[in-house]
This record gives C-alpha cells, structure tokens and sequence, in this order.
C-alpha cells in the first residue's frame, strides 16, 4: 500500500525522523492559514498524489506569502495531476503539503528496502539526491552505497560509519545521522513498511538533516497487525476498476490494451498476457479470478471488463486443477448470463473435465466461443478483437 | 528415484483440521501419499480423517516419526508454524498459505540458516509432487503422470500447465515443485536444479520463472556451470507493466535485473532452450529431448 | 555476576515476572514490619546468600506471626549460613527476603539460558519444580524440556504452546505463561543476564503463576554497559583475597589445597593446577598473573599467598612469550624482596629468554629454586610442600 | 602449504593506532607478516607504520585487496568491528579482543551464518601464525619453527607450551590455531582438524582442550569418523572446581558434559593419544609419528 507524502512525514515525526515543519491542507484557504500558522518567510506547497516527478510536472511550488500558498493549492486542489510515472490520466490531488522552505546547503538520497537477494533489510545511499536512484544506478553506480543489516532489529555502529562516508557526512552530523539511520530501521519495523525513501534527504547550511521528502510503502500482507495504518489508504489514488475488483476479491490492473482477459492463477494470467502479445493483440488488463473462479467473481469481472470501452474482445483462460472445468463452465455460463458482455468471448479450458465443460458451452447456445488449445485461444481472441474494432 | 519426496515420506499436516487442511488432506491421502497424522494446537488427542492430531509438531514428530509438514495455517500463524516445524526437527517443510508479512518471511529464513538440514518449500505456493508416490499441496493429482521430466516453477497455474504439457508430450514428471512467488521464500531455482541434476529419473528440466527479482539470472548461471540435463525455461510476465509490483529501490539493489528480456538473454546464454509462449513448454521439452 | 534472590525479584517485577508480594530486610525488626505491612497469616523469611540449598540448610522458614518472622530473621542475619553449595564456612547472611506464603498447587522449573551449543537463548522447563536441574536430568530427562529461541528478540508463539505442553499448563493460565515467556526474554536481553533461573515457578491454587525463587546471573563481560546493575554487586558474598586479588587485576580462584601457584595465562594455570594434582600434590589456588605478570601485581599475589595458612609452597610457572622471561624474573625478584614468603618458591621458567632468567635468580641469592622442565618443577614444588609440611 | 594463511594472506588491523594494535601490528611485520594497512575510524588518509590508514574495512579493502583482518578494538566496539569486516566482505578475522560481551557475539555469530566463505578465528584468543609465513595474533613469532604439526587450542599460553615442546622435539608447526576460549566463538576445533587433515604438510595433530561445553567431546567424535592423521590431545582443568565458571543449567543442556574425565574418555574411544600432564604433549606427539 502506497501512502501521501502528509502520511509518511507523520509516521516520520512520530518516530523521530527529522522533517520540516508543515501540514497537510485540504482547501486553498486551510492552506494559506497553515502557512500563517507556520510562520517564516517562504513556504512549499506539494501536492498529495501517489506518483513522483510531481516537481517538473507543476506539483511542487515555492511560495513568498501565505497568499500565494492558496493561490497555488487553489490550482493543485481538485484537479489531476499528471506526472511521468501517472499514466495520461493523472491522479486526482485532493490536499496539499504546506511546509516551511528549507535552506538546502546539499542534497542526498537514503532508502531503506526489503532486499529480495539477500533477504534482509538494506540501506540504500547516494550522494545525488533529488534524482530517481534508477537514473544514478545507471549513470553513477559508484556513487551509490548500499548496506545490508543484520537480522535482528538494530544498526550497528559501522553502517552509520560506512554510509557515513558514502555522503560525506561531516563529524557535526555524525550523531544526528545515526539516530536517523536507527529511527528510520524502527520505522520500517514497527510500520512493516516495504520501503521508506527520502529523497531528497538534505543538510541544511545550518548544519541539520531533514527528510524534504518522504515516501513509505507498506507492505499489504501485514495490514491486519496495523489497523491505524490500513486507514491511511487512499482509494481516489487508484483506477476505480481496480478498487472495484479488489472489492470483489479479484487481482486486476488495469493495461490500456484491447482483449479483456480472465485467468484463474496469476502466473497463468501473466502468461496469458505475453501469449495475446505474442499472437499480435494488446491485453486490457491482467485479472485472476483466483483458483475457484466462482460465479460471482466470474459476474464481477464480465462487469469490469463492460466498463472498459476499449476492450474489444474476452478470453477467458482456465485451467481446471482441483476445481474441475465442468464447475467453472457451469459459472462463466450463469456470469455471461447475467452480464452478457457486448464483445466476442472467447474461452480455453485445459486440465481436469475439459472435455465435458467445453461441450456445456457448446450446448448452452450462448455466443460464447470454446477453443481447444492455449496458443490456438489466444490467436483466435486476437482475430475476434481486429474483427470487432 | 524422484526428488525430495517419495512413497515412504512420512507427512503430517499442521492446520490439519482446518477447512483447506481437511480438503486438501484427504485428497493427498487418496492419491496414496503416506499422511501420518496433523497438529492442531488444542485438538491434541482426537482424530480426524483417521489420523492422530497432535498438540504441537514436536508430540507429533515424536508420535509418527513424521519428517515432512504440509501447512496450511492461516497467514498470521504460518511464519510461527514454519518456525515450530523446523524447531521438532521437520526436514521438508512445504507452506501453501499466502499473504505472509515479508518481515515474517526474513525472520523464518534467519532461523532457518541454523538449520542446513530443514528445507522450506514455498510460502504462497502450489507444493510438491511425486506422481504415484507423494502429493505434498494443492496441485491436482490427476493431470500428473510418472515419468521422466522435473518441473520447477515460481507460479502455481503455470506449473499445471508445465506438467499438462509434458503429460501429453507422453514425458511424464519425476518431481513437480512450486516454489512460490513470494519475494523471501524458501528453496529456489538452483536447489532444485541442483536436485534433478543428482536425480537419475529424471532426464530433462523445465523451469517457470516470473519477472521480477534476478532468481531466474541467477539460475541461468548455474545451469551453465553445473546441470549437464536439457532445461527448457519459460518466464512469464514480458507485458507486465514495470512498477506495479515492487519498489524501485528493490530493483536497483539486484543490479537492475528482473525483466523478462534480461532473464530471457540469461537463459540463452546458458544454452536453455527457451519459449515465448505458455503452450510450447511440452513440445520444446520433446524437441530438446529427441535431439540430446 | 551473581545477584541476591531480593535483587532478582526486584528487576522481575521491573519487567513484570510475577513474584510473591515482599521486601528486603537488614535487621530482625525490620523483617517483622515488611510482614506486618505486607498483611495476611504466613510469611516465608529467606536468607539471602549468593548460594542454592537454603531450604534444606535452615535459611528458608515459614512463620505464622511477624514475631515470629522478626525471630527467624534474628537467627539469620549475621551469621553464616552453609549449605551444600557454600563449602565448609558457609556465606555471610546480611539480609532477608520477606515475603506472603504463597498457597502452591504445583511446583514447575523454568529458566533461560545461554545455550553455547546452539550458539543461542534457550528455555529449559520441567515439571519437577523444586528440585536442581541436574538431578532432574540425570534421573528424568524426560521431564525436562529445552526450547532454543531465535537469533532475534522475541518469543514465537510455538515456543509457548511447547513448552506449555511440557509443563501440562492449563487453557487458564495459557496467556499468563506465555506474558511470562516474552518478559524473561525481555529481561535477559535488557540486563545482558547468563541465567535467568526460576525454580520453582508455581502454579497457584487460585491458578496463578507466581516466582517463588528467582536467580539471575549477569554476564561481567556486559556490566559496562549496565552500571545499575554492577552496584548491585555484594562482595561479601565471595572469599576475600578474590576480592583483593580482583582489585589487583588478578584472576583468583581459591581452593583447599597446599601449594600456592602463580601462572600467566588461565589455560597454563588450569594446567599447572592439574600437573600438581597428577605430581600428588593439591593446589591451593588458580591465580592468573596476565601475560605481563608485572612487579605489582606478582607482589600483590605473593600477599594472597601469605594469608593463606594452609599454603605449604609456592609455584610459579611462566611461559615467557612477547614478555620475556627475563623481564619477568626481574619482576619476581622485586616482589620478592618487599614480600617474602615464608615457605619455599619454586620457579619454571621456559620460552623467550628463559635461559636468562633462570641465571638472574642463581645470582639474586635469594631462596627461590629456578627449575628447569615442567613436570620437574611441578615435582619439586609438591615436594618442598611435603618437607614443609 | 598450511592453513588459512601463509605469506600470501593479505592482512588488515582493525584499532591498528591504538596501543595494542601498533605493538603487535610492528612485531607482525617484523615476523614477516604481510600487513598491508589498518583501519581506525576519524583518522582514514593518515599513515601508520608505514602503511595506510583507512576510517573503513570497506575502504581498506577497496585500498589494498586485504582479506583478512586483525581485531584489537576495545570489548565495547569488537563485536561492531567483526560485523564491519564480515560486511566488507574479509574472509578471514581474527579477534584478539576479550571481554565481549555474549549476547552481542550471539548476534555475530547469527550474522555470520549469512556468510559462509567468511572465517572468524577467536575472540578472545592468540590468533593464527604459519610459521615464516604470516603471524596474526599476540603469539611470540620467535618460539615457532616451521614444520609438520597443526595446533589448535581453546587456551593462549597451552597453545605457546604445546608450541615449544613440538619445537623442541624437532617437529616444528604447519600452523598454529588458537580457537579462543568464549562459550561462544569462531572457528572450532573441528573446522581447524578439517583444516589440518587436507592439508598436506601437517603430519600430525595437537589438540588442547579445556573443560565446559562439548567442544572437546564433538571434536573426538569428527576425529574418529573423518581425521587420518595422529592427534594428541590434552584436556586442562581436571582440577578446577566445578560451578566456578558456568551457571548450572548451561551444562545440563549439553547433556551433563563437560568434565575433564568425559572428554579424556571421549578422545581415548575416538583412538586419539591422550595426554594427562600439560609436559607431554611434544613427546607424545614424537612417539606417536614413529609408531604411525
């Protein structure tokens, strides 16, 4: 789960990582009060979305009066903003972060992240903040600097040393950056976050560090031990399809393709995805109706997928394992009955009672179209598609 | 011979009497798997599918000389199951359940590391089977023939597929193992590779991978250096939008590695035999085979 | 370090280990205030020693009345009390434990413990209360029930469920013991303890789960990091030239036999010890110099040396490495001159410059018997211990 | 040949400014020892002894190819400078420090199971020394003579006894191990008596144990399924009080081990030469090569 900058900067301050003062606003007015309130002589105002790049996309304004901070949260709020990691849609901004200007005298980038490889908690520096970490890893890899911790909880002594050095931290912040380091691995901890980055974290000339930015994601599977947390979610942040699927109990993401596809078990859905690829067509979306594809989920997805104008042709793709095929022809059968979707369906059955599930199509007078063979399926839902459009 | 399990492994179930357990069970019982009993904390002392229960894996170790565990505690238990299997000194332990903390997962792998002897299979996946001998999951048994091919695989469904095709192809299987697609799991690619490559019945590999992580690369590698069997490696996820699943920084951290087109080049380079596409998997493995 | 069972219970109930309601007492009228202040019919009055076997040696006294408390208490404080840990002179008794009688249904064993093996914390349990481990386990291992924890903090909820069964806890007491598990865990991390014993851990009629006794050790090595706990430190209760021995550097272990010996390095003085033994004489210390054996600190050993009445001869054993051997026969000789010991010195030399040193104690004349080898040295100090005995 | 280090064996010290660091560091460089710079926090870019200083292990390895590394860092800061080189990637570690607390080498020894191609000999303990070859520890360079026996210990000043008298008999040492005597620590004796009986120079072995624990105990039953080589072995402390050093209820969990007397019995049944007085070692060691 993905929280708004305003969200991680609390769980910040609550664990003691350092974060310019600020607040979060929700109309153009509570954020010119806010920045009243803050006081000083220049402020920042950002809007609250789920994507970065939010500072070249118009996202992240310098203000010099607590009239302009509404003047720019008035053109944020409510509107979408489009960033290169959004999509062409955008994602609609809602509230704003208003926070005192900082004095930057240098900018870094500290993460830390589930390490996959070594199956631990590591620490990720640079010495190049505000840029993505992507780009430093491609273009100066040796500037980055990354530490692996131990499996119990703590930070020795020696990481704080080693990316110490990394961003030539000076001796006066020597103390300051290990407290960082050691709130920011109880943070992770206590918050099952999956990652916490700051980027950029800065050094104000003054001498102190401060998180400019913040991002936490969390990790799903751990929400149910975090009730406080799972409340931060912000729906309006997500294609609504999405929302609605996960409502109904289905894996979906939304692709901009145009053969809607149905596949009981994720890898099977991904594979379904790269064979329509392969046959010349473009998927609309991947969605896992799960192992049992029961009615109700099969009606959902006919829903969703109704929805969606581009979508030009279904392929329903099952492999019946334990729940056998006859079963799950005998759901798509009352789905489609239900929710007869306006499109070509197409479906593949393969594995237990195949055989008899294709035959119940085929007596169920129904449009829909049994196709015997993955590769065959596919080419087939990608012709029903070109011939649609 | 087969690979990790076989007719005399001794199996119990924790989450026994659960609803998943109980169907589960039964089905692995009629497939001829050699199930001795389950633990369900508080159930000690009864029966259930006319096995023993027990209290706590140790009383059941100790009552059956069980040396296998098949869990299907729910998510919130199945890191303190897999700990407490490992703890009565379970050798093979295959999780099914999914949706584990990934905090959860690094504690059990921390654990584990004192424990060379103990192997984890999975979480979040479909298990391990021998065809004839032993069904440790929730594969179905019926689609499984004996015979000649290993499949390993990091998606549930595709292994199905995998073992549909070579089932056709009249390949048969030694030994099917999911390995789960959680991002910490248990044995990988190369523990299994390094298994069918010892395993005299087994004469070819099919490997599934996914995107994401750099699993598959490090495969790659090692099946240059040390498997002399044919290996047919399929990965799914070439059109999956980059971003939705994993952090950034997670990326960066394995190199920059994980798409389908780098783990793709990886196989090539390690003389697999690769296909595009989910439906050739059987056939290549026949192909490959003919020709070695 | 080993604390007092008042001490222990004060940090049990730091970390919430239930214990029986008490107080400490110095004198028998303040043992008759704790009873009448902590109310109720029957109090047990315990002697407080760094020793086990108190209730069979007469330090663990029920009584009816605080009168009867103060009496108890008066036969107590100020003497020594010996049981069969303590050695012939038993332990100076300067307080006592005061606590409620507690209304024991049964009697269980629980501790935690560095388990070297396993490189790791374990729990040990048994149902046989009351009784020293070693016993249990010689006559009924399987009774005992050992649980090795992970690397990092925290009890997994297995580790109860386990340990629950062996020690037959009851659905009621289920959540007590498993609080109890998570708090000596936490105990044991927080003081950096070796040991964490109770014995016996009593399941009350009432169903309660209360420390009846309560021994904690603490690791010397971490008692830097834990300067509350160092003061808590009673040297009284150890003998007292290891005391003075301890503030000359010294590593000091008394012992009952004649010859005295002095030994750089703690192997080579085990070893020393042992080849007395083997030669049929007794040692009458392990004393540990340090690689340096310095003027001081032989000086201040020769001192132990002199207040042991039962010492007959000296042996001082050097392996001459880095420091050489003549540098310490330079020392030894000093220390010789400002404390003569009144009974034969034999010394082995061997290593750098040992030649040296053997020549440097011919010339000084005084009565200290150079021999070379060690077996022959060890030889001739139980000898000279013979004659002068 | 020898083991683990010879004088190839690039080496680093850890606290290599500080008073122990230098007076050792100079005595090893005078032995011959190829130390190649040291690491104390604060004072990286500075020279000392003629070589660099670094403010990290990573640094220094980045520096000077180093893969190995001498610890005399203070008891508070060992425990943080073992996991700094292990981090850094160094091979093999040698800790002289003592007084390290034990929970805090618990949670070395948990992170150095992730990282099985790194070595920590110690703490608390001599070192390592190849004679003319490398010298990583305190041990006085001068006694040794190259030659033909390997010997480990759990004590500092047995091990220089068992050194002089193989020095004395004429056999000389392939190189010398002092294990270090913490409940919990590096390297043990059966890694080192792997360690000797592949290496071709050693001919045979001196082993000196020390009451506690079960090292000594598991250490006869390696030897007589896996050692081909003579081994003499001496236990010291038959003498030494019991419950002097060791809380009651760590013995009990090694079933009731610990005694001199089980661990003479347990080398005795594994056909190992015993010694019972710390003067024979070299004599024993001598008679037994003759009869071998």
């Amino acid at each position: 789960m993905n929280l708004h900058e305003y969200q991680a900067k609390e769980i910040f301050s609550r664990f003691g990582i350092p974060v310019p003062s600020g607040a979060v606003a929700r109309t153009p007015s509570e954020a010119s009060r806010v920045a009243k309130r803050l006081g000083g002589a220049a402020w920042v105002v950002k809007a609250q979305i789920h994507a970065g790049g939010r500072g070249k996309a118009g996202g992240v304004e310098l203000c010099r009066s607590p009239d302009g901070v509404g003047e720019v949260a008035g053109r944020l709020i409510g509107h979408r903003l489009r960033t290169h990691q959004t999509g062409p849609d955008g994602l609609p901004v809602q509230a704003v972060w208003v926070e005192q200007a900082s004095d930057i005298g240098r900018e870094l980038y500290l993460s830390l992240v589930v390490d996959r490889a070594r199956e631990c908690l590591s620490f990720i520096a640079s010495s190049e903040g505000g840029m993505e970490i992507e780009t430093v890893a491609s273009t100066h890899p040796e500037r980055i600097v990354t530490v692996p911790l131990l499996p119990d909880p703590g930070v020795p002594a020696y990481v704080a040393r080693v990316l110490g050095r990394g961003l030539r931290m000076e001796a006066p912040q020597a103390t300051a950056f290990s407290s960082l380091l050691a709130a920011l691995e109880q943070c992770m901890r206590a918050t099952d976050a999956s990652l916490i980055e700051i980027n950029p974290l800065i050094v104000t000339r003054g001498g102190e560090l401060l998180a400019l930015d913040a991002k936490v994601n969390l990790d799903d599977n751990a929400l149910a031990r975090h009730a406080d947390l799972a409340a931060l979610d912000d729906a309006s942040q997500r294609d609504p399809a999405e929302n609605e699927a996960a409502r109904a109990g289905l894996n979906y993401v939304a692709l901009d393709g145009e053969i809607a596809c149905m596949v009981n078990g994720a890898g099977l859905a991904m594979a379904t995805m790269d064979l329509i690829q392969l046959k010349g067509g473009r998927p609309a979306n991947f969605l896992d109706v799960g192992g049992d594809a029961t009615a109700e989920r099969v009606t959902e997805a006919f829903r969703i997928f109704r929805t969606n104008p581009r979508v030009r042709s279904v392929f329903v793709n099952i492999f019946g394992g334990i729940v056998r095929c006859d079963l799950i022809a005998d759901g798509i059968i009352a789905a489609f009955k239900e929710v007869a979707p306006r499109v070509p369906v197409i479906v593949q059955l393969e594995g237990t009672r195949a055989e008899e599930g294709r035959r119940m199509f085929a007596e169920s007078r129904l449009p829909i179209e049994a196709v015997s063979g993955l590769a065959l399926a596919a080419e087939r839902a990608v012709r029903a598609a070109g011939e649609a459009a | 011979m087969s690979v990790l399990v076989d007719r005399e492994t001794r199996v119990i179930c924790q989450g026994f009497t659960g609803r998943q357990g109980t169907f589960h069970c039964e089905q692995a019982i009629q497939y001829g798997t050699c199930l001795v009993g389950g633990v369900t904390p508080g159930r000690g002392g009864t029966r259930h599918l006319d096995r023993p229960v027990f209290d706590t894996v140790r009383d059941a170790v100790a009552g059956t000389e069980a040396h296998a565990s098949l869990i299907f505690v729910p998510a919130t238990g199945a890191a303190d199951a897999i700990l407490e299997a490992a703890d009565a000194g379970i050798r093979l332990i295959v999780c099914i359940t999914e949706h584990i903390p990934v905090l959860d997962m690094m504690r059990v792998k921390t654990a584990l590391r004192n424990r060379p002897e103990t192997r984890l299979i999975g979480p979040n996946c479909p298990g391990i089977i021998t065809p004839d001998g032993c069904k440790m999951g929730i594969m179905p048994g019926s689609i499984h023939r004996r015979g000649r091919i290993g499949i390993v695989s990091r998606s549930g469904t595709l292994t199905y597929v995998a073992v549909h095709q070579t089932t056709e192809a009249g390949l048969g299987q030694s030994t099917c193992i999911g390995i789960g697609g959680d991002p910490i799991h248990g044995i990988g690619f190369i523990d299994c590779l390094a298994l069918f490559e010892a395993d005299p019945e087994t004469e070819g590999i099919v490997l599934v991978g996914e995107i994401g992580g750099n699993d598959e690369e490090k495969a790659a590698a090692y099946i240059r250096d040390h498997v002399t069997k044919p290996v047919v490696a399929y990965v799914a996820g070439v059109t999956a939008p980059p971003g939705k699943r994993m952090g950034h920084a997670g990326a960066i951290i394995s190199g920059g590695a994980g798409t389908a087109a780098e783990k793709y080049r990886a196989f090539e380079e390690a003389f697999v035999t690769v296909v595009h596409s989910p439906a050739d998997m059987g056939q290549a493995m026949s192909d490959r085979l003919k020709r070695h």
